[in-house]
């Protein structure tokens, strides 16, 4: 019943897809809003057998144990967040059934299952000069030795909290701000691109 | 326009083809591309540019670079302007606007010189011993001294410019680009290091830029051209040139201050940053800061005219000025003697060098002696001539300790005195880094000793003058430092130069001078410092070098003493007879030279300065025309005016319709954290102070939570949401600190307890309906839940969905009217708020903001931790001992039966009724129970709310009282600002529906 | 700015964690049975010592996880760092 | 080198006035002599006090002065004030929120107001006002309880609009649409500045020449003590008896309370200052910001004086982390949007011992004879003269002054701590 309303993203009031043509064709560096996904925060115990194989035949897809990395199978992904801690980021509208499933599946053991995909938005990130924009606010070593496609990290993007990923090494990154936040990592990221000229991109 | 007399014809760093015009104290001149305001004022025959700090002294150009005490300018007016820059630093462009500080009405005739004739009334610490007449007249004195103190002054409005800061990584961070900073980074980055390599000069090449050697048979500042530009070619390596590393911190975190656009002044392109500050997180750091050429100390040293011998060589070579036409020498070392070559080969006459040594020798004496120039071993200026400038200069032979003259003088006509007392490393990074310094006698300086940290020192900074010492130490410093962050030592072939072997030194701290007085030897050129004032600070027993650095302010300039410190600290060690070692130096700290406020701020500021975090309602609140109050980051509408309605009649109007008809307030910022876990219960019954046993799945709970203190530090509702899963919510304040507090608990005190602990803050928007309609608004809205009391009763929750849209409904209370406070997945916020707007139209549904639910929630007696809690209060002051377990343990129990948390008197929670029933009183007003004509009055508590009740008619307060239970009846006053007061009665802090029936819907 | 290695994350700039303070200070078993002084013993009084601390972190802003570090305060240097319920490394631990 | 001390010197000081002043100006300021004297240590002392800062030094100036107790050492491990003293931002104010601590500062201000004169030391009060700034409506509340009870204390406190904190600082910002708007601000015009290096030397003077034994390079290496009683001093330069010994050493409390097999309520965390450029002058009061974190004035030089938060860490490396910086000059630019283009000159460290309700503890001890006066935090600057009164009347009498009897070490057991953390949250 709820897809009677329109789902408004944390940073509707921007209206960015009607700046879409805004900045240079060969932009350096390029925005965009991916507003609604599916995430969920799953907690337990890894070296518990039987946690792990629910959750891998009932997510499809195998959790990350090496830290500040992230696994991807079928569109779905596995972000290490800690070290009994995973956000599993799939499309938008499937999280309360993958929810429903996992905490059926996992009932009477140590675990916690918590949709979260309402409280975070993503800005896709990318372009020749990304990488310079994020290390503007962000401390992690983004060199490509250190940090690459696969990776992600909890980290701060100048004084937000954000899971930040990379997706390919071109490079694409992604920011998983926090809800109440996005407005402000937004303006921060246009902000902080504006001295290398930066286009708003439409999916 | 006044030609440039002093311009060589010939040779340079400078661009004769771009001619740039400025102006300097409102006359015009001209440069060229390639000058330092500094370079172009002497190419024009400008000597005099400034004031001292004290004296007004006149003050000409010193130096060519970073340790500049006296050509302290003012560029550009306005919202631009800058105090303090010095002159050797900015590099000329198109415009250019500067003038001298600290002089009126002019550098020439200042009127404030006066000073100097007083001079003998200042001597350091002076004013510690007067001005103290009479009684508290100190501030009349002050008004005085404060004018005449400062340089510069401040820009007349707000900053236009734009800043920028940004992180990076390096395996080797090399700070100063000359011979050694040049040959250390392309070994570095030759070996496949990531190396960031920083300057703050426009060019590579430090000294040789100026000084005219070679390196691999090529000019110096050709072959660091080549340099610069096989290190841009190299992938890894970041070249920034107008780039200081400005401080030097712990774990190998250093900052880099690079000036984008300063020397394009105001033409500067918007887009980019007028400065950037780097943040480099390095694995190793190669310091190759270079060298410091010290000043001598002899009478009338401070006189326009007077300049390091380097500073000299530098103008004539880099810049193609002649800084002087006739020129004596002055130094203790063999360094000054390629500057006289320098300058004499560039058309200045060199009348003689004195050269305190008794003998000197080796390759410069001897070209100098070939080229026909007068040396005087053994021999001194030991006084100058002239007034705005340098006319002449008196010397003399010193006796063999150096103490005293040994003969008659001799004077010398010219109008450029170049000194030179040999060299000081810059060691400041290196301290910065807590690497120790050491003493070398030889050297007369303090270069690196033991590093701290992962750091070489290599060239000029570690004591090495020698230019092939310097390459070579740089190239191996690279190599290591390369192989130490896990690379090869593939790092090319050790850039060569002609071994000039480097003469001792005499090293003489103070030249004595004929009056046997030191009252006109500055040692700090800027500040009016002299080797007197040092002394009589260690007669006066301010004998530690920081007290005579805070006695006298030697070193305290905008130079830090880069030219002073170190011939201060031989004063002062003459003065005590103990060597200079055990005196030691004062501390280094950063920055290594002054860093731009904004630079530091960078884009934190105006619109960045924090976040503004914001509701999915958040815009909607924005366009019906909310006022906004700021909780933590929040913003949170605090009430929503309409025309021409103040704040007052709006809450009042909100307070009514929810009392009367149906109210709808934003909560999302209540913080949520979802706890599962089969321990989830054992943790609420540690953290909270009530029992959780007995909540069942759909159940709803009030808790308050206490710090071990005892004190109340948050509260909330939790609910059941199944058997092993909980919601709590917090106050808005109080959201990260919960959640951190209950993982605290979790992992370090009980971490076998399976418990989990997710913030859900965000994932829900959270609207509250409330009032008498509410119930039947929520049932227009919701599909098959029974909302009857006996179905769903007060503190129990249920799901359903309201407009369409999974929710959970809460049906707990704040405000004392039935109420659903509804949770629905945030992007569904604004769809469900105006579902619920839409529907509610026909009952009157009015938004109310904090304002009006602290009114509610005052007019029913319920806490707002912050207001009627302050970190000192506990449950039983609160009369909240129903929350309060007394059989089980939990965070802060134990404190609560200490002696003061138990005493009787404490202050306790009572309800304030003002006797005028339309007086408000001051929430924070204290009260006493009886007047005084005047203070102090003993007080007997605070008013924690207080408010206009719409509903009731009249005023309400809350108020912390002590003994206040006891005192239900009593008549209390609270003394106002304005010395009337207000008498208010103590009553029960519950004034509306005290039975509760309202809020059971 | 310290660089702090958190024991999951790895090595992180300071801002991304919180301090907690002196390590293992264990909550008294039965706190009613204690007199009002060792109570206050462990509710405010603190080694605070000048050279090797032992304290507690929280890696705030990334896995949220708690862990002990050993750290000179005067010189700032760390000794290392070690899980909760783990003993202190070297010589210097092993007091709780 | 050193000179000994001559009798001769003692008790006859130099009287510091214009006119001596102009006396030494002939004699080219050859003839002044030593503000004190560096004696050799005695064996022994009917006092020693620990810590040569402000607050020691006071305490040695009126132990001689108001109890005739003149057999005192002051010893100090470096150079006199080289601690907190010699690194504050020197804010002088006594508006604090609850009874005994406006007790305490309003005391210590009022002998601030005739300190110049009593140490015949020109300490440079500047009595220019002190603005506390309200950004929020949490903030005004704050405020206004604090000005009610300052008042009723006695104490001068108002509160300004935003429209007269422009006009009492015209360069601030107050527009409203400020990330934290200026809603208000409280002003204690009594508050103000006084120049920090000399409240340490002319109570180092003024201790001296009534006989005080002051100590430098003299560090506390252990406690001794006896049966319950504190015996003496172990120090670099060798055992010193004393039938009391008063610790003040800020910072390092901690330290020497373990000397003595004892337990503080502190934490030792680095708090940083820095300086612009001297520039004319700009601002002439002293502002400060709880919310926003950032204290500013402009000395007599010229600089602007500028504080924030403590680094987090505990620390005793007179150093902190940048970050802190950065917080602080966003802060400064947000409320003076005219300051973004001077220039830092320098920054720096100090060791604050924090207390966990950030008040000072001045007390006895359960050691016989021995004391401690610490815990002052971020904020003890403008308690100098204060504190040394109450705790000279501590140490002579071995019994609390009336002042300082709340702020004694047993409020941690009973559970009667002064928080004051309102009014320090940041406190100076
Ligand atoms: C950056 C900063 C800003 C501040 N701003 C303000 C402000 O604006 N207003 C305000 O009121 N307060 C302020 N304060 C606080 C204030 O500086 C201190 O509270 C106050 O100066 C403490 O004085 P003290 O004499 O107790 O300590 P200190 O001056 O620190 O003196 C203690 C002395 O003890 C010595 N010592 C330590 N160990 C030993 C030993 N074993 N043996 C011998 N001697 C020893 C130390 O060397 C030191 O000299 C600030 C502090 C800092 C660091
Ligand atoms: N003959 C002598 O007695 C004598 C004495 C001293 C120097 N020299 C000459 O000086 C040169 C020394 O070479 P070197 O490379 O050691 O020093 P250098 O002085 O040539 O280079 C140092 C460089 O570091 C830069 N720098 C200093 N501090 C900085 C900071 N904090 N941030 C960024 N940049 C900074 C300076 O701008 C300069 O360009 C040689 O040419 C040598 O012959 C000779
Ligand atoms: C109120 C005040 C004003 C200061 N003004 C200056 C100044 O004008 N120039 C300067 O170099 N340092 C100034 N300082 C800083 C001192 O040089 C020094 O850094 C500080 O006392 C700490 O000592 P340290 O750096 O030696 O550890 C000032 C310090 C204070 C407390
Ligand atoms: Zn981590």
């Amino acid at each position: 019943m709820a897809e009677r309303y329109k789902q408004q993203g944390a940073l509707a009031h921007l209206h960015l897809a009607a700046r879409t043509a805004e900045g240079p064709e060969d932009a350096s560096v390029r925005l965009i809003e991916r507003p609604f996904q599916g995430q969920i925060n799953l907690r337990g115990e890894i070296g518990d057998e039987a946690f792990r194989s629910a959750v891998e035949s009932v997510a499809g897809l195998s959790l990350p144990e090496t830290p500040n990395s992230f696994l991807e199978q079928a569109g779905r992904r596995a972000l290490w967040l800690g070290p009994n801690e995973w956000l599993i980021v799939l499309a938008d509208g499937e999280e309360t059934a993958l929810a429903e499933a996992l905490r059926a599946a996992l009932a009477g053991q140590h675990a916690s299952i918590a949709e979260v995909g309402h409280s975070r938005t993503v800005i896709g990130l990318a372009g020749a000069r990304a990488r310079e924009v994020l290390r503007k606010g962000c401390s992690l070593d983004l060199h490509p030795r250190a940090f690459g496609p696969g990776q992600c990290a909890q980290t701060l993007l100048a004084r937000a909290d954000m899971i930040l990923l990379q997706a390919d090494d071109r490079p694409t990154y992604e920011i998983n701000a926090r809800r109440s936040f996005a407005d402000y990592v937004w303006r921060w990221l246009e902000d902080a691109a504006r001295e290398y000229g930066c286009a708003l991109v439409a999916e | 326009m006044t030609r440039q007399q002093f311009r060589l014809a010939e040779g340079g760093r400078i661009d004769r083809d771009r001619p740039l015009s400025f102006r300097f104290n409102g006359r015009a001149y001209q440069g060229y591309a390639g000058d330092t305001l500094a370079s172009a004022l002497l190419a024009n025959g400008v000597h005099l540019v400034g004031r001292s700090f004290k004296y007004h002294r006149p003050r000409g150009i010193f130096s060519a670079g970073a340790e500049e005490p006296n050509a302290i300018i003012q560029l550009e007016t306005g919202t631009r302007s800058q105090p303090d820059l010095r002159a050797t630093q900015v590099e000329l462009y198109e415009g250019l606007r500067a003038k001298s500080v600290n002089c009126w009405p002019s550098v020439r005739f200042d009127l404030a010189a006066i000073n100097s004739r007083l001079a003998p009334l200042f001597p350091a610490g002076f004013y510690y011993k007067t001005f103290m007449w009479p009684g508290r007249a100190w501030h009349l004195y002050e008004a005085v001294i404060r004018r005449m103190a400062g340089l510069g002054v401040a820009p007349t409005g707000p900053d236009p410019d734009r800043y920028e800061k940004t992180h990076i990584h390096a395996d080797v961070l090399v700070a100063g680009g000359g011979p050694a900073g040049l040959a250390a980074a392309l070994a570095a980055a030759r070996a496949g290091a990531r190396v960031i390599l920083a300057d703050e000069q426009s060019a590579f090449g430090g000294q040789l830029l100026g000084n005219g050697e070679s390196v691999d048979g090529k000019p110096g500042a050709e072959w660091a051209a080549a340099a610069a530009a096989e290190l841009v070619d190299l992938p890894d390596a970041t070249l920034l040139p107008r780039t200081t590393v400005i401080g030097y911190f712990d774990d190998n975190y250093l900052t880099l201050c690079e000036r984008v656009t300063d020397h394009l002044g105001p033409a500067a392109p918007p887009e980019l940053p007028r400065q950037r500050l780097w943040k480099v997180r390095a694995r190793h750091v190669v310091l190759a800061t270079g060298a410091h050429e010290r000043p001598l100390v002899f009478q009338g040293n401070d006189r326009p005219g007077v300049m390091l011998a380097s500073a000299a060589q530098s103008y004539v070579n880099r810049y193609a000025v002649r800084p002087g036409r006739r020129a004596v020498l002055c130094a203790n070392n063999d360094s000054a003697y390629r500057a006289a070559l320098d300058l004499q080969e560039a058309g200045v006459e060199i009348a003689a060098i004195a050269d305190l040594r008794p003998a000197p020798d080796g390759a410069g004496v001897e070209a100098a002696r070939a080229q026909g120039i007068e040396v005087l071993p053994g021999q001194a200026v030991v006084a100058t001539q002239g007034g705005r400038h340098l006319t002449g200069v008196e010397i003399a032979p010193l006796s063999e300790d150096g103490n005293a003259l040994a003969g008659p003088s001799s004077t010398e006509k010219c109008d450029l005195l170049c000194v030179s007392g040999a060299w000081n490393p810059a060691v400041h990074l290196f301290s910065q880094s807590r690497g120790k310094l050491r003493y070398d006698e030889g050297l007369a300086c303090f270069v690196p000793g033991r590093s701290v940290q992962a750091e070489r020192s290599a060239g000029a900074c570690n004591g090495r003058f020698a230019l092939a010492d310097c390459l070579a130490e740089g190239h191996a410093a690279g190599t290591a430092a390369a192989a130490a962050a896990g690379h090869g030592d593939d790092s090319g072939p050790v850039p060569k130069a002609e071994a000039e072997p480097v003469g001792a030194i005499r090293a003489v701290p103070c030249v004595p001078s004929r009056s046997g007085r030191a009252n006109k030897h500055f040692l700090d050129l800027q500040n009016d410092v002299t080797a007197a004032d040092v002394a009589l600070a260690a007669r006066e027993g301010y004998r530690s070098v920081e007290h005579t650095k805070r006695y006298t302010t030697l070193g305290m300039g905008t130079d830090q003493g880069k030219t002073s410190n170190v011939t201060g600290l031989s004063v002062l060690a003459a003065a005590l007879g103990r060597p200079v070692p055990e005196v030691g130096t004062t501390t280094f700290r950063p920055p290594y030279t002054p860093v731009t406020f904004g630079t530091i701020a960078g884009r934190d500021v105006g619109d960045l300065a924090d976040p503004a975090r914001m509701t999915p309602m958040h815009h909607w609140h924005v366009q019906v025309g909310a006022v906004f109050e700021d909780v933590g980051q929040w913003k949170r509408p605090y009430c929503y005016p309409r025309q021409g309605e103040s704040k007052r009649e709006a809450v009042d109007r909100e307070c009514l319709a929810v009392r009367n008809a149906v109210g709808i307030l934003d909560a999302s910022t209540l913080g949520k954290i979802d706890i599962q876990g089969p321990d989830a219960r054992k943790l609420l019954n540690m953290v909270y102070t009530n029992a959780w046993n007995k909540l069942e799945v759909g159940r709803c709970r009030y808790g308050l939570m206490l710090g071990e203190d005892g004190m109340i530090f948050d509260d909330g509702v939790t609910s059941r949401l199944a058997e092993d899963r909980y919601l709590m919510t917090t106050t808005t304040g109080n959201a990260a600190r919960v959640l951190e507090w209950l993982e605290e608990w979790l992992q370090t005190e009980w971490p076998d307890w399976r418990v989990y602990c997710t913030s859900v803050t965000e994932q829900f928007a959270t609207m509250t309906i409330c009032g008498p309609k509410a119930r039947d608004l929520l049932a227009e809205l919701v599909d098959g839940l029974d909302l009857d009391p006996a179905a769903f009763p007060f503190m129990s929750w249920r799901a359903a969905a309201v407009a369409g849209v999974p929710a959970r409904i809460f049906k707990i209370s704040f405000t004392g009217e039935n109420s659903y406070e509804i949770n629905v997945p945030a992007n569904y916020g604004m769809a469900v708020w105006s579902a619920i707007m839409n529907a509610g139209e026909k009952y009157g549904i009015t938004p109310f903001g904090t304002e009006a639910m602290h009114v509610l929630r005052a007019e029913k007696g319920f806490i707002m931790v912050g207001q009627e809690t302050d970190g000192t209060i506990t449950p039983h002051d609160l009369g909240m001992d129903w929350a309060v377990s007394k059989t089980k343990d939990f965070l802060g129990k134990r404190s609560l039966a200490r002696a003061d948390t138990t005493r009787a008197g404490r202050k306790q929670l009572v309800g304030l009724l003002t006797e005028a029933a339309d007086a408000v009183l001051p929430e924070g007003g204290q009260i006493v129970s009886e007047l005084a004509r005047k203070p102090p009055m003993d007080m007997i508590g605070h008013v924690t709310s207080s408010y206009y009740s719409a509903a009731l008619g009249r005023s309400i307060a809350l108020a912390l009282i002590k003994g206040g239970r006891d005192r239900g009846g009593e008549t209390v006053h609270v003394p106002l600002l304005d010395g009337s007061s207000i008498a208010a009665t103590v009553t029960e802090p519950r004034f509306y529906d005290s039975e509760g029936e309202r809020l059971r819907g | 700015m310290f660089l702090i290695q958190c024991p999951w994350c790895g090595p992180r700039d300071e801002t991304e964690f919180g301090y907690g303070g002196e390590a293992h200070i264990a909550r008294p078993a039965g706190p009613e049975t204690l007199s009002d002084a060792d109570w206050a013993d462990y509710v405010f009084m603190r080694k605070n010592p000048k050279g090797v601390h032992l304290e507690r972190w929280v890696h705030r802003h990334g896995c949220r996880r708690w862990f002990n570090m050993a750290r000179d305060t005067y010189t700032h240097q760390v000794l290392g760092v070690y899980q909760m319920g783990e003993p202190p490394p070297g010589p210097e631990g092993g007091d709780g | 080198m050193y000179s000994l001390p001559s009798f001769a010197t003692l008790g006859a000081m130099h009287k510091y006035s214009i006119f001596s002043l102009a006396r030494n100006a002939m004699g080219y300021h050859e003839d002044w002599t030593e503000a004190w004297r560096s004696p050799a240590p005695q064996p022994s002392y009917d006092v020693v006090i620990v810590g040569g800062g402000g607050h020691g030094l006071a305490t040695a100036y009126y132990l001689a002065k108001e109890h005739g107790v003149t057999k005192v050492a002051v010893l100090e491990k470096g150079w006199l004030g080289g601690g907190n003293t010699g690194r504050n931002t020197t804010i002088i104010r006594s508006n604090y929120l609850w009874d005994e601590s406006a007790a305490l500062y309003e005391k210590s201000l009022q002998l601030y107001e005739g300190l110049s004169r009593d140490l015949n030391y020109n300490i440079m009060l500047s009595q220019r006002g002190v603005l506390n700034l309200a950004h929020t409506e949490h903030d005004l509340k704050e405020m206004s309880r604090r000005v009610h009870a300052i008042r009723l204390n006695g104490i001068d406190s108002d509160i300004l609009s935003p429209a007269q904190v422009k006009a009492a600082v015209p360069i601030i910002d107050i527009s409203p649409d400020a990330r934290y708007p200026v809603l208000g601000a409280s002003l204690q015009k009594r508050g103000g500045v006084a120049r920090h290096d000399a409240v340490a030397w002319g109570f180092a003077r003024a201790a001296d020449s009534r006989g005080v034994d002051i100590i430098q390079n003299c560090e506390v290496t252990g406690i001794r003590r006896q049966g319950g009683r504190v015996e003496g001093v172990d120090t670099t330069r060798g055992f010193i008896a004393a039938k009391k010994v008063g610790v003040v050493v800020a910072g390092h409390a901690s330290v020497l309370a373990d000397m003595a097999g004892l337990r503080l309520p502190i934490e030792s965390h680095p708090l940083q200052a820095l300086v612009s450029e001297p520039i004319k002058p700009v601002i002439h009061t002293v502002v400060m910001s709880n919310t926003v974190h950032v204290y500013v004035s402009q000395s007599d030089k010229g600089e602007l004086v500028i504080g924030a938060g403590i680094d987090a860490y505990t620390s005793y490396a007179q150093r902190g982390s940048f970050h802190i910086i950065e917080g602080q000059m966003g802060a400064l630019i947000e409320l003076f949007p005219i300051f973004s283009r001077l220039r830092m000159l320098r920054q720096w460290g100090g060791i604050v011992d924090v207390c966990p309700d950030a008040s000072p503890i001045i007390s006895k001890t359960p050691v016989e004879g021995l004391y401690f006066n610490c815990g002052w935090g971020t904020g003890g600057f403008k308690a100098t003269p204060g504190s040394g009164w109450v705790f000279a009347h501590t140490v002579a009498n071995d019994a609390p002054h009336p002042i300082a009897a709340p702020f004694a070490l047993d409020r941690f057991t009973t559970g009667a701590l002064i928080d004051e953390h309102g009014a320090a949250a940041v406190a100076h």
